[in-house]
């Protein structure tokens, strides 16, 4: 049996009163609710305070570059798909520099969760908008004003089709605790994406506002009406919607690849003589 | 020319189905035992244009294409207005006698008649291989195989197309020199620079290729894609040249060798992952198709331009090997090595070659799959202290790499500068002792430098200089130079980083005059020999029109 | 008046057959109906045998990197607003390379209008998977089939409220026509998605194919109504809908920043007396 | 030493409004008249960790930091721990008695008597002004402008915090070299590397400006953004780095001066960019950020690794320039530059600078604008061939550049190769003609070359050759020397490409020994001096650390 022990206690590099601390938190008591030992889990993250966030507990890393973590988590997952593998980044770092690779990774729908630290804001860069950065949001470099209509990841994840889509809230733990553990259990793509106050420099969004709108989704809500989900991933203001916003059960990518089907592909050895075949095919 | 070679050109426009019948062709002649030098000639479009497929063939080993046409077999009326100038004095040209040109050397031949226009390219293909007195079995064979998978209906059309050809051009024949007969052939692959960099990656054992098409790399992320499945391997096109970086990265850390395959602007998309392989020590290699730039250029033409780019490619300092493969059998040994040394030093290793060499295809003798067993990935958990420390400070700067889920250590890597254990530090002792770890590492990568050849005279008056593709025609060069009387001789570098002057500097230096071959306008190997030897290079002859050097170009420039 | 002549009679690098053909005469026409002069418009193009198609008309060319076509095209507006820009290139360029500037470029809503050249497949280097090709489709690069969820390109700009979304198909060349000038009379970002047929690598979505399914939305369609919007851009089957999907009259970016608001930046002389108190700032 | 200088550090952690009074003591210090040299070194984190800000002052021009402190005034108690050990022979050590840490040299204040905690960070401002004998009046004004917009009750708290240490530290001095009262101070601005580099833009003329925020570059942005609106400039922060650059290429092709700034990491992204610039000759400065690589690294300090990666950036072969800026002035004035020469060679310009000149704030005599007029964009119309070809062959390969909708031409460009007036082509000898023309604006851009600077003795026993930020450094490592009556010089490069030997070997062969003094492992400028000239720098000293280099270390390494 996993305990919170194995997961480690590290000194951040956070503010005090940041979000990032709770959801620290919930993901260790994910963690042990899975029961899986450090070992057999792969954090993949990127740059940005969010990302440091797998430094602090006890687990295989691999922080790569900012905005570049789905790729790298991909190309792991492929090389070793019986590792679980937990990519956790920023709202910058996987709504703005990755956003190409967010909307590959939906559609290839490989078994990785997703797990966004959305503190609408470039937080280590001091304060600049992200792209969930509210309209009209005034920051040092957007000194009139965010101009821009938010990305809404949630509604552009449901408009891919992906397998499964969730929204919490760094303030309500034991509600993050249950999206992480049903995101993880979930086989293929899976994002949670986490509203988290960035005490330093989102001064709009704070724990209290976020507090006051987040809602749960009714219990008789269905996330397999992908009508509904679209709907409801659109819904951003008085009230937030927060839980399981979408799912279904595509096939995981790993399972449609050929070469996939056996066991992981590290340490596999190399089929001789599938290759003198192949080099035949030259004569 | 010293050389006894017939050179072959196949012109038209695309969608012809030329490379169709010169990849035929190709084989065929090598069915024959010949040696073969191919040079694909093709335009950014689909259909229309100008494209040309030329074989170069000879009964002994060449290693270059010819500028001078012996026999130029037309699909369109263009072919014989763009290319009738390279017509050797001896050459023929093979055209339908409804194009409606006129030459002197011209064989009208009556395409329509042997068979419906959609077989055009298999009667040029006939009369071609009829005209050069090659085995009609041997065609019809060759046809059978390429367009099994497109039923009986098909084959048994080409093979009449075939024979129409055959039985029109029975009794004429065509001047073409050095095709004497061979009894019994030796045994030989026919394959190009791409097919054979695929092959040297899944003879290293690959386990995943990940890649953004892009002329010329696309085509092994084909044959590799072709072969995955039975292979164990995967193959992964990406959404752009980012992700496929960074995903073959997370999958080598997480145990798969991996390559990527690109060109210069799909590689410039790299360059940042390239750096993030060196900061977490993870082994990759890299292989660039170079064409001519800047931007979009000229996407399918070749040239040398993307050395010093790939060079000092990706921020901040760290070491890495640069193979740059001369020949189709370089291809495979050269990439098979790159996993070794990318493996073994944990780093960034690249293939640079070029448009030609990806396309041209070449007789090869069949590897001795027996003797190259895949490399060895990563370090064996128990031979491992523990605590497991991924970036352990040794004393030659190689850490023992364990993979993350193969066992109860953890592996931690971050492009944060990190201590021994893999975690984020702003310690600048540590900073201090990581970089000097991850430099060290050259020292290795420099002790396993494949050092240039040599060949030719002894103290020569002149040394050609050369790398990559460039390799054959200069080679031949100095061999008709040495024919001619001249001392010459001939330094070719397939390894280009790093550079150990101790292989070569005596060479350099015993030369009376030492010239610099490259595709290329500004000599960038030149520049770069000077950086590491002082050595300055004097003369050069480069070449930057989208075309390769052949060895005509080289011996019009030395004069 | 500007008329047909205007716009020139180049070669081109296309296939015969090809989808591209009526797409240029469409947007000749475009021009003409618009009373556009060649040199009051822009086009920016990316790489591609689509990105090829300005370069057969006259008018004024950026023809840039592959998938950064609407960066370029954005400085280029920012550059002179005056300026008619139409970005066209193809599915690979625009949702593949390109997909984190489609995004960016829809939210940003800066009055571009964009033609994609949709043939579900990536054309000039030859038949691999583009980010719309339909699952299942072979090619030499996916020969056990495209697995991944197509990128559905009008779903995701209603789900990010561009500010005109709309579908055409080149074999039918009034619709395309009418559909352009649209996009280009409406102020902010517009997007038309083009089915192209490519005739050379794309043998499953053929003129045929798309032509029985291609059908134009009702008269009472409400281009207005964002949750009907979203739907209709969502459907991809027996009945493709064509014509324009949503529509907002968000406040183009142009409008919204306040160098802009004058005369075009391009030839505007710098105000050296404003350059001198940001001088004395730091005193 | 011979420079009478004092050392001031004020060291905390992040959060605890450090830079807030280091800022303003700066200001302090040159509005008394002062020269400055500002290090700032600080933690990717936002709360907490350690960061320092030093301020080295002095009557007299100064241009580099210093490692040994006179004057520590502590935030917090780590800092006596952590920085004590800098502390001069005769140096103080001011901190709050409350922190409760005992040391020889220090001077207990009791900061929350004089103060709430609030203002802590405003007590250490007093108490280090006091001190050092600034004048009261000075500094209130300076904190009232600065606390300004947050109303008269916090400029009252800090005014009263202000007070208080002020009085509190009545009749108590240290000693701090060097500051002697200046009686009718000149006017000077205090600014950083990013103010100049923003400055230097704006009287330029930039017209668009566009970011992906990283550090150290961001603050370019942040000025840029703040004076937007007046200065009729648009600023765009870009979904990434690629969108930046060819955002800033699709301005500049409407006619709008562009500039975008990074660091190696977000540059790595910008390259393939820099080609479409050289391809489409579109002007475009790059101002590139140096911090400790590979990848992430060391977000938050300083090195100058990327001198080959920028000089070889982009695929294929093109023309380009490279200024390394020395000091606070030539951030503005090379940045100036930079625009010029983009503007009329129609090439990628590149500023390369680093996190230490970045953040390093000086005095500067304020530039005399009048003088300083806007770059000239563009070609006139009327002075143009009809019918207009963008890419016109000529005698120096510029073309004159028109810009599209601003009459009736039409300006065509594009990536791939293309015919004089911009449409792709695949015609060879375009290609050949193209090539030539792009390398021939190389010439034009080496006449213009900036030569590298040199002070000190002629045919000196010691030259150190530097370049970019290094340079202040070395500057006074020399001086020092030949105080001490060793015959010293210093040759330093604030453009680094191209490079013109004839401007600087005999200074090099002058010299009985040099030595290459740079922020990184593998002295990358010296490999560029060799590759260039042939002669080799055979002794470097260099630092990569993550700090920047100064005197001490540099007289400590020659001894
Ligand atoms: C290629 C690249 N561009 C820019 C940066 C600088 N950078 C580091 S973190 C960051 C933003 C982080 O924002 P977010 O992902 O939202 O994380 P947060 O700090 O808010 O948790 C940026 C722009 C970088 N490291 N690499
Ligand atoms: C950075 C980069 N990567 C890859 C390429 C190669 N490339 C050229 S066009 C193209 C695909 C074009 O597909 P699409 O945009 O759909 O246009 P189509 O040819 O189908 O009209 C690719 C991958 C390139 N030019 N640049
Ligand atoms: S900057 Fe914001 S997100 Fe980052 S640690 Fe501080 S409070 Fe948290
Ligand atoms: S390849 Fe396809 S898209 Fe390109 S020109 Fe040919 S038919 Fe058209
Ligand atoms: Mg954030
Ligand atoms: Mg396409």
């Amino acid at each position: 049996m996993v305990n919170l022990q194995d997961n480690g206690k590290y000194e951040t590099a956070w503010c005090p009163g940041c979000g990032n601390f709770p959801m620290l938190d919930a993901m260790k008591r994910a963690l042990v609710k899975l029961d899986l030992a450090p070992h057999q889990v792969l954090f993949v993250s990127g740059i940005g305070q969010a990302a440091k966030a797998p430094h602090y507990l006890n687990a295989n890393l691999f922080n790569g570059l900012h905005g570049r973590s789905l790729p790298a988590a991909t190309g792991a997952k492929i090389a070793n798909k019986n590792l679980v593998v937990i990519d956790e980044s920023g709202d910058g770092c996987m709504y703005g520099e990755g956003g190409n690779h967010f909307l590959a990774a939906i559609r290839r729908n490989i078994d990785i969760t997703v797990i966004v630290h959305n503190n609408q804001i470039y937080g280590l860069t001091k304060g600049q908008a992200s792209p969930t950065t509210d309209e009209g949001v005034v920051t040092k470099a957007q000194p009139q004003g965010v101009i821009e209509e938010p990305f809404h990841p949630l509604a552009v994840a449901v408009a891919l089709h992906a397998g499964f889509v969730a929204r919490s809230f760094s303030g309500l733990q034991d509600h993050l605790v249950d999206m992480i553990v049903a995101a993880v259990r979930h086989r293929g793509f899976s994002l949670v994406d986490v509203l988290q106050p960035c005490v330093s420099f989102n001064k709009v969004n704070t724990f209290a506002w976020y507090k006051k709108r987040c809602s749960e989704l009714p219990n008789e809500y269905d996330p397999t009406d992908w009508n509904l989900a679209l709907r409801t991933a659109s819904e951003w203001g008085d009230r937030i919607p927060i839980g399981v916003i979408y799912k279904n059960d595509r096939p995981a990518f790993e399972d449609r690849i050929d070469a996939l089907k056996g066991g992981p592909l590290v340490g596999a050895p190399v089929p001789q003589d599938a290759l003198a075949q192949v080099m035949a095919a030259y004569a | 020319m010293s050389i006894n070679a017939c050179n072959i050109l196949l012109g038209g426009e695309a969608g012809q189905g030329l490379v169709t019948v010169g990849n035929l062709l190709a084989k065929i002649l090598v069915r024959h035992g010949y040696y073969i030098v191919v040079t694909e000639s093709y335009q950014s479009r689909i259909r229309g244009g100008h494209n040309t497929f030329s074989i170069r063939v000879s009964a002994d080993p060449i290693t270059a294409s010819q500028d001078k046409v012996d026999l130029l077999v037309a699909l369109n009326a263009q072919t014989v207005t763009i290319d009738g100038g390279t017509l050797s004095d001896t050459g023929t040209i093979v055209t339908d006698e409804a194009f409606g040109v006129t030459c002197d050397r011209c064989l009208q031949a009556p395409y329509r008649q042997l068979a419906s226009a959609r077989y055009a390219n298999t009667v040029a293909l006939g009369l071609a291989a009829s005209l050069l007195g090659l085995s009609q079995d041997i065609c019809s064979e060759a046809v059978r195989e390429a367009f099994g998978r497109k039923g009986p209906e098909v084959i048994e059309e080409n093979l009449q197309a075939l024979a129409g050809a055959y039985q029109w051009s029975a009794g004429k024949s065509t001047p073409c020199p050095g095709l004497p007969k061979i009894s019994a052939p030796e045994k030989r692959l026919v394959m190009n620079g791409n097919d054979a960099i695929a092959l040297g990656a899944l003879s290293a054992g690959i386990k995943f290729y990940s890649f953004y098409p892009m002329t010329p790399s696309t085509s092994i992320g084909l044959v590799l894609a072709a072969n995955a499945a039975r292979m164990g391997m995967v193959v992964e096109q990406a959404e752009d040249e980012i992700a496929a970086i960074n995903m073959a990265i997370g999958a080598s850390f997480a145990g798969a060798p991996s390559m990527v395959s690109t060109s210069g602007g799909g590689f410039a998309l790299m360059v940042e992952g390239v750096s993030l392989a060196a900061m977490t020590e993870t082994p990759l290699v890299i292989a660039v198709g170079q064409r001519p730039a800047p931007a979009t250029g000229l996407p399918t033409r070749t040239e040398q331009s993307d050395l010093e780019f790939v060079l000092h490619s990706g921020h901040g300092e760290f070491p890495r090997a640069i193979f740059a493969p001369g020949s189709v059998e370089d291809c495979f040994f050269l990439t098979r090595r790159a996993f070794e040394i990318a493996e073994h030093s944990q780093s960034p290793v690249f293939i640079l070659f070029d448009q030609f060499l990806a396309d041209s295809q070449r007789a090869v003798k069949p590897f001795d799959l027996a003797g190259l067993p895949p490399i060895e990935v990563g370090a064996r958990p128990d031979g491992v202290k523990t605590p497991y420390r991924r970036f352990e400070l040794t004393a030659d700067g190689v850490s023992p790499r364990l993979f993350p889920g193969m066992g109860e250590h953890l592996v931690i890597a971050d492009s944060d500068e990190h201590t021994e254990d893999g975690h984020i530090t702003e310690d600048l002792s540590i900073r201090k002792a990581m970089v000097e770890k991850r430099l060290a590492k050259l020292e290795w990568i420099r002790s396993q430098a494949t050092p240039p050849s040599f060949a030719g005279d002894e103290s020569p008056d002149i040394l050609l200089v050369t790398w990559g593709s460039t390799f054959g025609a200069a080679l031949e060069a100095v061999e008709t130079m040495r024919s001619r009387g001249r001392k010459a001789a001939l330094l070719n570098f397939s390894q280009v980083w790093p550079l150990v002057p101790q292989q070569f500097m005596d060479k350099l230096k015993g030369a009376k005059e030492v010239v610099g071959v490259e595709g290329n306008a500004t000599a960038q190997f030149a520049r770069l020999i000077r950086r590491e030897t002082g050595f300055e290079i004097a003369r050069t002859i480069l070449r930057y029109d989208g075309l390769p050097i052949t060895p005509e170009w080289i011996l019009r420039e030395i004069k």
